[in-house]
């Protein structure tokens, strides 16, 4: 109680006062506009829709089942689904939004969209840097704020993107797999039908014509 | 007038002055002020008479005298507006009220 | 006096270098110096504290000075969910700022209740009762994104006019610097919001269904 | 009969709660001085949020203390109820701010005993980890918090925010995000760590302790803070157990009364870790409790990082979109860095909870704040409340 | 997890024994027993009113039972609901021989009252056992929802019946300091009861139409028409 | 009139307050030409962490304090002889020494009285 | 070498005096009747620039110090190193709306910052911040310095009532109520410095410690009784200008800003100032006091001038400052209080009377060691015992904790 | 008779009417203050500086806390005293003889006819120490203990008694 405590208390301050101009770990600021804190792969901020291609309307993923806007639990997605149906990456004519909304002033940043996804359609986007002094307008996303190729999926989550487009190479493979199956039954069936037809033909070729 | 009538007049409206909050003022606390200031203008009658007086050029050893009546004088002062204002404190905790018209009577 | 003024100004007018200079020289001195408010309502206060700590150090723009005291503060983070039990405080405290102020609607919640929208006490917006000058999505907002925030009110304190029409809100006599506080009600607040800020501008394609 | 007993609850019968009404008593007494009504908070630098507490003052001396809540009252409950079992963890992250894993980690349990859902062991490990990573960085910050509330101009908590952005960096690393992970789920957690980030986290355990060597040195034995917290909002051991206290606060008064020993929940008592127990129930033995508890926390991450196996870590057969549990209840309950955070669930058998309840140990840790705040000055307040770690997510809910 | 009910060795925590104990003990109290079907299997006791504080107090101060930690406690409410049951009646049935009695199945739907319960969750610090669940309901959910106060028995309850009261509505004889604790005093409703209905708000609308604010439900009835 | 060493302390007074009054002034110029000021009935109301303000600050203090400056006072009157001692300290004589020590002890003894009666303890 | 020596000390000495010479030739060159003007001018003038000055440099250096000290950098944005931060914050505050609340005392409130300003300039007309550099030569210089400083406690209290607010008002009674208690070690230990040097003139006190065994120079502090009284007084005056720790008045976490909460912009800004300038002249005095004014710490070091010396201490007594208001937590009112009277006055007197003791012990080369040790024993039995005394009844102690049993 | 003097006795006088007749007691107690203060004032203007500055320590330093401390711990801050409330008539009636009969004295004294020196007698600090304590051995001492039973005395007025079970607290604390 004769004010050592206090002495040693200021040595350990000085040591981080001097420290602070020879050791990295005593000064930690990263001088933020300037550097950066690199963001680890499975960061996330808000979502963004994925599309393959180069159009964002003809490759967009969502097929606008409601399931994010469902299980959102803030409720914060909107969706209209579209009238028509398109082709998606497997050929499948599919619904898609004919609008998408994420309301980010009221997103939570929970990540149970992408969780729920069973499209791939919807991932989590790192971009922090969204201050605007516009209420309304700014933090209403639609569609064309939401749209997002592929590539700059590939360019902020490489290894979750890789899994995915391998899960979905692997999945249009054996689409075509089945499809080339399928076109080969067809064709077989075809080459089949033409073989009875030929058959019939032949058939009928030794039958007499009908007039 | 010569500097030494100017002081002792001025020594002498502050005096009235304090008489005057003294008698007039219902607040204790202002009362005592007013005495302070009475003390106060005392005072400056001592340093006055010190400055200006015709002794202090001839005797070295009472050259002081009015500094060290100042002196004491500012100790007592204080020492009475320590007791006084402790007695006010005493008053009001036993009136509830330091307005010297409304202390009557002091018992206990 | 009055004259004198009077005189100044066309002197003022006539000198528009200076004026210009004065003007740089106001953003300049207001945006360097931001005080904000110790004041924090919810999770993205965590995420300011963190802000104003060693890795992120808001200090380097001059803004650590956390005044505990609306009086000294230039800055309101609303950093969180205002609940409508905390609206009116929240509303009191911007009031006793002194011009000029500002506001920052940091995170979902403040902007628009965020995830707590649906509640009963929860207020759907601080904009609904006071100006709010930037917001930052997210919830919370990472440490940097309150940086970006603050950086985006730095360009925004640093064109405004000192004259003019354009010229900020604190400039302008008859714009209000003091907003009705929220009573509350049986029910609900009262008044549900403050015409005058919400939405916020006239131009915008919002309009409030009673 | 009962009635009886009702009329005499303000401390006749011996036999109920004892020291209720401590404040009334002390505000009949002749006060000299004028009482001073002064509310600190709700906007108030050391209240933790937004916390109010109607004060009277005598002097410097606080002769009652009414804590008033609802500041941040975020209808946390009514919200879960409206919504899926699932959409209630990420609000779960946001009750103690601070804590997101902990607090997954008491729903989840709660959830996994009313459906009846198995863990496996990997996850568990996993949970561990984040939990006792979760429980440092709260006990960094809180004391950090504490030295602020007393005025040590930030540099105690700079030094913890300095370890505690490393902690994040991990939960970020592996949840993406820092603060409100929602990593948990029932029957497991959401992705499994990399390897790369068992590798980080354990170099990062591995310096964890000179972080608290070095807090230790910059103030262990430092007088003032010794005297600013010895004898300071004492807390009996009997009103703490009676109160319902939890966690640090109720360890320092000497209860021995820890849930990860009790119910031994997780995979807990396969580790080596004692609990530190304090005297005095003082603001010191509460400040010590945490400053011993997070070298506690080193040791059980360490065994934890050794012997974490391989394995999936998520129950493939629980059904984490549209879980319906059969109707019945369940009350689960973890050992938070803040004391008890216990989980109710009422399902009556739909996709949402029927109730939902929050069992926040900072409420109720709160419930004896003016016994402790009584008589003492101002500046003790703030200190004995920074001491009971509240968040005010948690408070109100 | 060890089975919740199992606390220390030799001590019977299931509720038909708490239930056998409390009977014996106090005199004239009514308990009853609560099934959970749940895999938790957590069953609960109900006491009555007039007996709970006397049961409280005994189950806190009985030297085996020790439970002097009451961790948690809430309300919750059980509104009026419709309670359809098949029964099977005698009835004449105009059959095809005329008119015969049968047995017939019919349904019927009956109200069952609501009320409003405040479930107690007590554990032992001495004992490191629990949980034993107490629960309580009130009468109705109108003038009846008057409940004995535990916070004499259990500090702990003081600011959770206080919670259950503001948002539940369940008032607490006995409880000394019985005020709103989350919403304001001038709040008038309860707002976790099942019934309460958000105030309607003004929400910022977009010139087309689409609130971005608005109730996803709306929203969606729009989607799917 | 001569060179007296108060005529620049009191150019340091007129500068002292020159130099505190001239920003003030400053800043109310800027407020009439650029900034007007805005009071409102809110924005002038008492501060008190958000709330409304209850009950009037001016309220009667704790006794205490008066226990304080009291003891302040007598130190400082001390003070005021101890002063003049000290200056002439290296040229005084151990008896002259010894007589401010009594005058000392006096004090101490009034110090050690109140320290006895508890005094000194803040309430 | 010889010569180039005396040139070196010439000019050394001519750099030493450039302030006085220049002021000299200033005055010469000015008509007649100006020439008192211009002489108060160069006194006044100086003052009122150099240490506002000083304010603003020491506002960033604090904040800068202080991030250095947790791991930051601190303010380095506005102007080269964050240097321009004080002025940025000026301008804001001068153009920031004054705010005075409704029901507050108006005439109070605007006098307050000034009266404090005001004071805390004055003291400055006594402190010699170089040779031959005094404003003031003053015979009382010391307790003129203790009299205008005694107004700030006014000040602080005008501050506080005025407003109206409780939390300003219980600021300002601590505030009172700590500067009355830390005035009065203030005073009795710089009693010690007065009785060896037996004066009152700072200038002179600083004379008196400027000459030099060998390099070693004669500072107050290289005694037992002037080390203790360094401390004392030291830490009474980090307690009269409410540095941490004893910056209760201003407790943030306790009563929000203490008696300047509702102060708002420059007026605010003006409360600041004076801190400041307090903190300065306090320093500066214990620096004259103790650590030998503008003399420099080694006599061969003498060739650099005076006033920079004086800066220099003055600088190193600021970081020290910033130094330890970064450790430390604050102290509580009660502990402040009982620190003062009964550990802060009881060693003062103790000093007082070891100063005395150190004037009458002979001073021969055997006595002079003895006397050493015979200050020190004085000094240090009552520190210990007061130390120690301090806690008594209420053991304070590190504690040592147990764990639970296992199982 | 300088321009300083008259200046300083005009403020003096100002502050000291102020004081006996401003309706709020902590406006008083302030004016008070200032009266002081140029009370102190005129004393340095007179040459004596150690007194003067004394003066200032002890009356702006000192006594004014008191001042204002009592008038806080009696509520009398609030109160607006009515300036005439108490025979303020008749008492400044008085007090306006008095000063015409001092006044009077004063104008016809010798003391206004002396001869007045120029340069004030020398009173350095060292020398009145050195009158201290050789001169006014006693009355220093008396002084002493003077102060000592003040400061037993007037706490013993002011000081509330506490219970004795907090009492003990207190001691032991």
């Amino acid at each position: 109680m004769l004010g050592e405590g206090i002495v040693k208390g200021l040595f350990e301050t000085a040591r981080n006062f001097l420290g602070s101009y020879v050791d990295k770990d005593r000064l930690v600021t990263v001088q933020y506009p300037e550097e950066r804190h690199p963001l680890p792969e499975a960061a996330r901020n808000f979502p963004f829709l994925l599309y393959d291609g180069d159009d964002p309307e003809a490759g967009l993923r969502c097929v606008s089942c409601h399931i994010c806007e469902k299980e959102c639990p803030p409720r914060c997605i909107y969706i209209e689904k579209s009238t028509d149906k398109k082709p998606d990456f497997v050929g499948k004519p599919q619904f898609y939004p004919a609008r998408f909304d994420i309301d980010v002033s009221v997103c939570m940043s929970c990540q149970i969209c992408v969780e729920v996804c069973p499209f791939d359609a919807i991932r989590m986007d790192k971009e922090f840097e969204l201050s605007t002094d516009d209420r309304f307008g700014g933090l209403m996303w639609t569609k064309k704020e939401l749209s997002k190729p592929n590539e700059y999926y590939q360019k902020i989550h490489p290894v979750e993107a890789a899994e995915t487009d391998a899960r979905r190479a692997e999945d249009v493979e054996k689409a075509k797999a089945k499809a080339a199956a399928a076109a080969a039954a067809k064709a077989a069936e075809v080459a089949k039908a033409a073989e009875a037809a030929r058959a019939d033909d032949e058939g009928a070729g030794k039958e007499p014509s009908k007039g | 007038m010569n500097p030494l009538s100017a002081c002792l007049l001025v020594a002498a409206f502050l005096f009235c002055v304090g008489l005057a909050g003294a008698l007039s003022r219902s607040s204790a606390i202002l009362v005592l002020a007013g005495i302070e200031l009475m003390l106060g203008a005392a005072n400056l009658n001592f340093v006055a008479f010190w400055r200006y007086g015709s002794v202090a050029a001839t005797s070295r050893v009472h050259a002081l005298t009015g500094i060290m009546f100042v002196l004491f004088s500012i100790g007592v002062a204080a020492a009475e507006a320590a007791v006084g204002l402790a007695l006010i404190l005493a008053i009001y905790r036993h009136a509830k009220t330091s307005d010297v018209t409304e202390i009557t009577e002091l018992k206990g | 006096m009055e004259q004198e003024l009077k005189d100044l100004k066309v002197e003022l007018q006539k000198q528009g270098i200076f004026t210009t200079t004065l003007e740089e020289l106001y953003n300049w001195g207001r945006k360097n110096s931001v005080w904000p408010l110790t004041f924090g309502l919810a999770c993205c206060a965590i995420e300011m504290i963190a802000t104003s700590m060693a890795r992120y150090d808001i200090a380097r723009f001059g803004a650590e000075v956390f005044r505990p005291s609306p009086r000294q503060a230039d800055l309101m983070i609303v950093a969180g969910t205002v609940t409508k039990k905390m609206a009116p405080q929240v509303v009191r405290l911007y009031n006793q700022m002194p011009e000029p102020k500002y506001v920052i609607a940091m995170g979902a919640c403040a902007i628009s209740g965020g995830p707590f929208r649906d509640g009963y006490n929860v207020l759907k917006g601080i904009d609904r009762y006071v100006p709010v000058d930037v917001h930052i999505p997210g919830c919370p907002p990472r440490p940097e994104a309150l940086l970006h925030a603050f950086m985006t009110l730095q360009k925004k304190i640093d064109a405004q006019q000192l004259r003019g029409e354009g010229r900020p809100r604190h400039l302008k006599a008859d714009a209000p610097s003091e907003y009705p506080v929220p009573g509350y009600g049986a029910h609900n607040l009262e008044p549900m919001h403050n015409d005058d800020v919400f939405p916020p501008k006239p131009e915008s394609p919002f309009k409030v269904l009673p | 009969m009962s009635r009886d007993l009702m009329m005499d609850a303000t401390g006749n019968d011996e036999r109920l709660a004892p020291t209720y009404g401590a404040g009334q008593h002390r505000l009949k007494a002749e006060r000299e001085s004028q009482i001073l009504e002064v509310s600190i908070g709700p906007q108030h630098p050391s209240t933790h949020g937004v916390f109010r507490m109607d004060v009277k003052l005598d002097g410097e001396r606080v002769v009652q203390l009414k804590p008033v809540f609802g500041y941040l009252h975020r209808n946390h409950e009514k919200i879960a109820e409206n919504g899926s079992y699932l959409a209630a963890i990420p609000y779960t992250d946001r009750l103690d701010y601070l804590c997101s894993m902990t607090n997954n980690w008491g729903y989840t349990l709660a959830v996994e005993t009313l459906a009846g859902i198995t863990v496996p062991e990997r996850a568990e490990y996993i949970r561990v980890i984040m939990a006792e990573l979760t429980r440092f960085q709260n006990h960094a910050g809180l004391v950090g918090f504490l030295l602020q509330d007393m005025g040590a101009s930030g540099t105690p908590l700079m030094y913890a925010f300095r370890e505690r952005e490393k902690i994040l960096d991990l939960f970020e690393a592996v949840s993406g995000a820092r603060m409100m992970c929602n990593y948990l789920r029932f029957g497991g957690v959401r992705v499994d760590c990399t390897p790369e980030w068992m590798k980080e986290t354990r170099e990062l355990v591995g310096v964890l302790p000179r972080f608290v060597d070095e807090f230790e040195r910059l103030l262990r034995g430092n007088e003032i803070l010794m005297a600013r917290t010895q004898g300071v909002g004492v807390l009996p051991r009997e009103l703490a157990v009676n109160a319902g206290v939890t966690g640090p606060m109720l360890r320092a008064t000497g209860v021995n009364y820890d849930i990860r020993k009790v119910d031994r929940y997780g995979i807990y008592d396969r580790f080596k870790f004692r609990v530190p127990l304090g005297e005095h129930g003082d603001v010191y033995d509460r400040y010590m409790m945490r400053v011993l508890e997070m070298r506690e926390s080193i040791s059980i991450l360490e065994q934890a990082l050794k012997e974490i196996p391989e394995g999936p870590v998520q129950d493939p057969k629980t059904k984490l979109r549209g879980l319906r549990p059969k109707a019945g209840e369940a009350y689960g309950r973890i050992e938070s860095p803040k004391g008890e955070l216990g989980f109710y669930l009422i399902s009556d058998g739909t996709m949402n909870p029927y109730r939902y309840r929050v069992r926040s140990p900072c409420l109720i840790n709160l419930t004896i704040l003016e016994d402790m705040c009584l008589g003492q000055s101002v500046a003790d307040v703030v200190v004995t409340l920074g001491s009971v770690d509240i968040v005010m997510g948690e408070v109100d809910r | 997890m060890s089975a919740p009910e199992l606390g220390a060795v030799g001590v019977d925590l299931s509720a038909d024994a708490l239930r056998a104990l409390l009977v014996a003990a106090i005199e004239g109290c009514s308990v009853t027993v609560v099934e959970n079907e749940s895999p938790s299997g957590q069953r609960s006791l109900v006491l009555d009113h007039e007996h709970a504080v006397e049961a409280a107090i005994f189950l806190r101060d009985n030297s085996e039972l020790r439970l002097d930690f009451c961790s948690n406690v809430t309300g919750v409410d059980w509104p009026d609901r419709e309670v359809t049951e098949k029964v099977k009646v005698k009835k004449m049935v105009e059959g095809l021989e005329g008119a015969t009695e049968q047995e017939v199945e019919e349904t019927r739907k009956t109200l069952a009252p609501g009320y409003l319960e405040a479930v107690y969750h007590l554990f032992s610090m001495e004992k490191k056992h629990g949980p034993v669940i107490l629960r309580l309901r009130t009468r109705d959910r109108a003038e009846g929802n008057h409940l004995p106060s535990l916070t004499p028995v259990w500090r702990s309850a003081e600011f959770q019946e206080r919670e259950a009261f503001d948002l539940f509505g369940i008032v607490f004889d006995g409880h000394p300091d019985l005020r709103r604790i989350l919403m304001w005093d001038e709040f008038a409703d309860y707002p976790m009861r099942k019934d309460y209905v958000s105030p309607a708000e003004d929400e910022p609308v977009l010139d087309d139409g689409c609130l971005p604010g608005a109730e996803p439900g709306a929203e969606q009835g729009a989607a799917d028409a | 009139m001569p060179d007296h060493p108060w005529r620049t302390v009191i150019a340091l007074l007129i500068g002292a307050v020159a130099f505190g009054i001239a920003p003030l002034a400053l800043a109310r110029l800027w407020a009439m030409y650029f900034s007007p000021k805005k009071p409102g009935p809110n924005k002038n109301a008492i501060y008190e962490c958000g709330l409304e303000s209850k009950g009037d600050a001016w309220i009667q203090f704790d006794p205490a304090y008066y226990l304080y400056a009291i003891i302040f006072l007598i130190f400082d009157v001390e003070a005021i002889f101890l002063l003049p001692f000290a200056v002439a300290f290296t040229g005084l004589t151990l008896g002259a020494a010894i007589a401010m020590l009594v005058f000392l002890l006096l004090l101490v003894e009034g110090l050690i009285w109140a320290w006895q009666k508890g005094l000194l303890t803040w309430a | 070498m010889n010569v180039s020596f005396t040139m070196a000390g010439g000019l050394a000495e001519r750099v030493d005096q450039i302030f006085v010479t220049l002021d000299h030739w200033a005055v010469a060159h000015t008509p007649g009747p100006l020439q008192w003007l211009v002489q108060i001018l160069l006194i006044v003038v100086p003052i009122l620039a150099v240490f506002p000055g000083l304010f603003a440099l020491t506002t960033v250096l604090e904040r800068k110090g202080l991030g250095r000290i947790q791991n930051r950098y601190g303010p380095n944005r506005v102007g080269p190193y964050g240097l321009l931060q004080p002025v940025a914050d000026g301008l804001k505050a001068l153009t920031k709306e004054d705010l005075v609340p409704r029901t507050a005392d108006g005439v109070v409130h605007y006098l307050a910052p000034l009266v404090i300003v005001v004071t805390a300039f004055l003291v400055y007309a006594v402190l010699p911040v170089g040779r031959n550099m005094t404003a003031v030569h003053l015979n009382a210089g010391l307790l003129f310095f203790f009299a205008i400083g005694s107004a700030t406690e006014l000040a602080v209290f005008m501050a506080g009532w005025s407003s109206r607010n409780k939390y300003s008002l219980l600021g300002a009674m601590r505030a009172i109520a700590q500067m009355i208690s830390y005035e009065v070690p203030l005073i009795l230990s710089t009693i010690a410095v007065i009785m060896i040097a037996g004066t009152l003139a700072p200038e002179k006190i600083v004379l008196a410690q400027a000459s030099y065994t060998g390099i070693f120079p004669h500072w107050y502090v290289f005694t037992p009784w002037g080390f203790a009284g360094f401390l004392l007084f030291m830490t009474a005056a980090a307690a009269e200008t409410n540095r941490s720790p004893f910056d209760l008045p201003e407790g943030e976490s306790e009563i929000i800003a203490g008696y300047i909460v509702e102060y708002s912009g420059f007026k605010f800004a003006l409360f600041f100032l004076a801190e400041y300038l307090e903190i300065f002249a306090v320093s500066g005095l214990g620096i004259t006091l103790f650590l030998g004014g503008w003399s420099a710490p080694l006599s061969f070091l003498a060739v650099i001038p005076s006033w920079i010396w004086f800066f220099a201490k003055l600088m190193v007594m600021i970081c020290t400052f910033i130094w330890v208001r970064g450790t430390l937590p604050r102290l509580r009112m009660d502990q402040l209080m009982n620190f003062a009277w009964k550990f802060m006055l009881p060693m003062a007197l103790v000093d007082m009377v070891c100063a005395g003791v150190w004037r009458f012990l002979p001073g021969g080369a055997l006595w002079s060691v003895l006397r050493w040790v015979i200050c020190t024993v004085i000094v240090v039995v009552p520190y210990v015992a007061l130390a120690r005394g301090l806690q008594m009844g209420k053991k304070v102690e590190q504690r040592v904790y147990r764990y639970a049993e296992e199982g | 008779m300088t321009v300083a003097f008259i200046l300083l006795a005009l403020i003096t006088v100002a502050a000291a009417v102020a004081a006996m007749s401003m309706p709020r007691l902590v406006h008083c107690a302030l004016a008070l203050v200032v009266a002081f203060a140029g009370l102190g004032c005129i004393f340095l203007a007179l040459g004596a500086e150690f007194v003067g500055l004394a003066q200032l320590l002890v009356y702006v330093g000192a006594v004014a806390i008191l001042i204002v401390f009592a008038i806080l711990l009696t509520r009398g801050s609030e109160i607006s005293m009515r300036p005439g409330a108490r025979s303020a008539f008749s008492g400044t009636v008085i007090a306006l003889a008095v000063f015409a009969v001092l006044a009077h004295a004063v104008m016809t004294s010798r003391v206004s006819r002396i001869a007045t020196t120029v340069a004030p007698p020398s009173n350095r600090v060292q020398e009145i120490g050195v009158e201290l304590l050789h001169q006014y051995v006693l009355p220093l001492e008396v002084i002493g203990l003077l102060l000592t039973a003040v400061l037993i005395g007037a706490v013993i007025l002011a000081w509330r008694e506490k219970p004795a079970a907090e009492q003990e607290g207190a001691r032991t604390r």
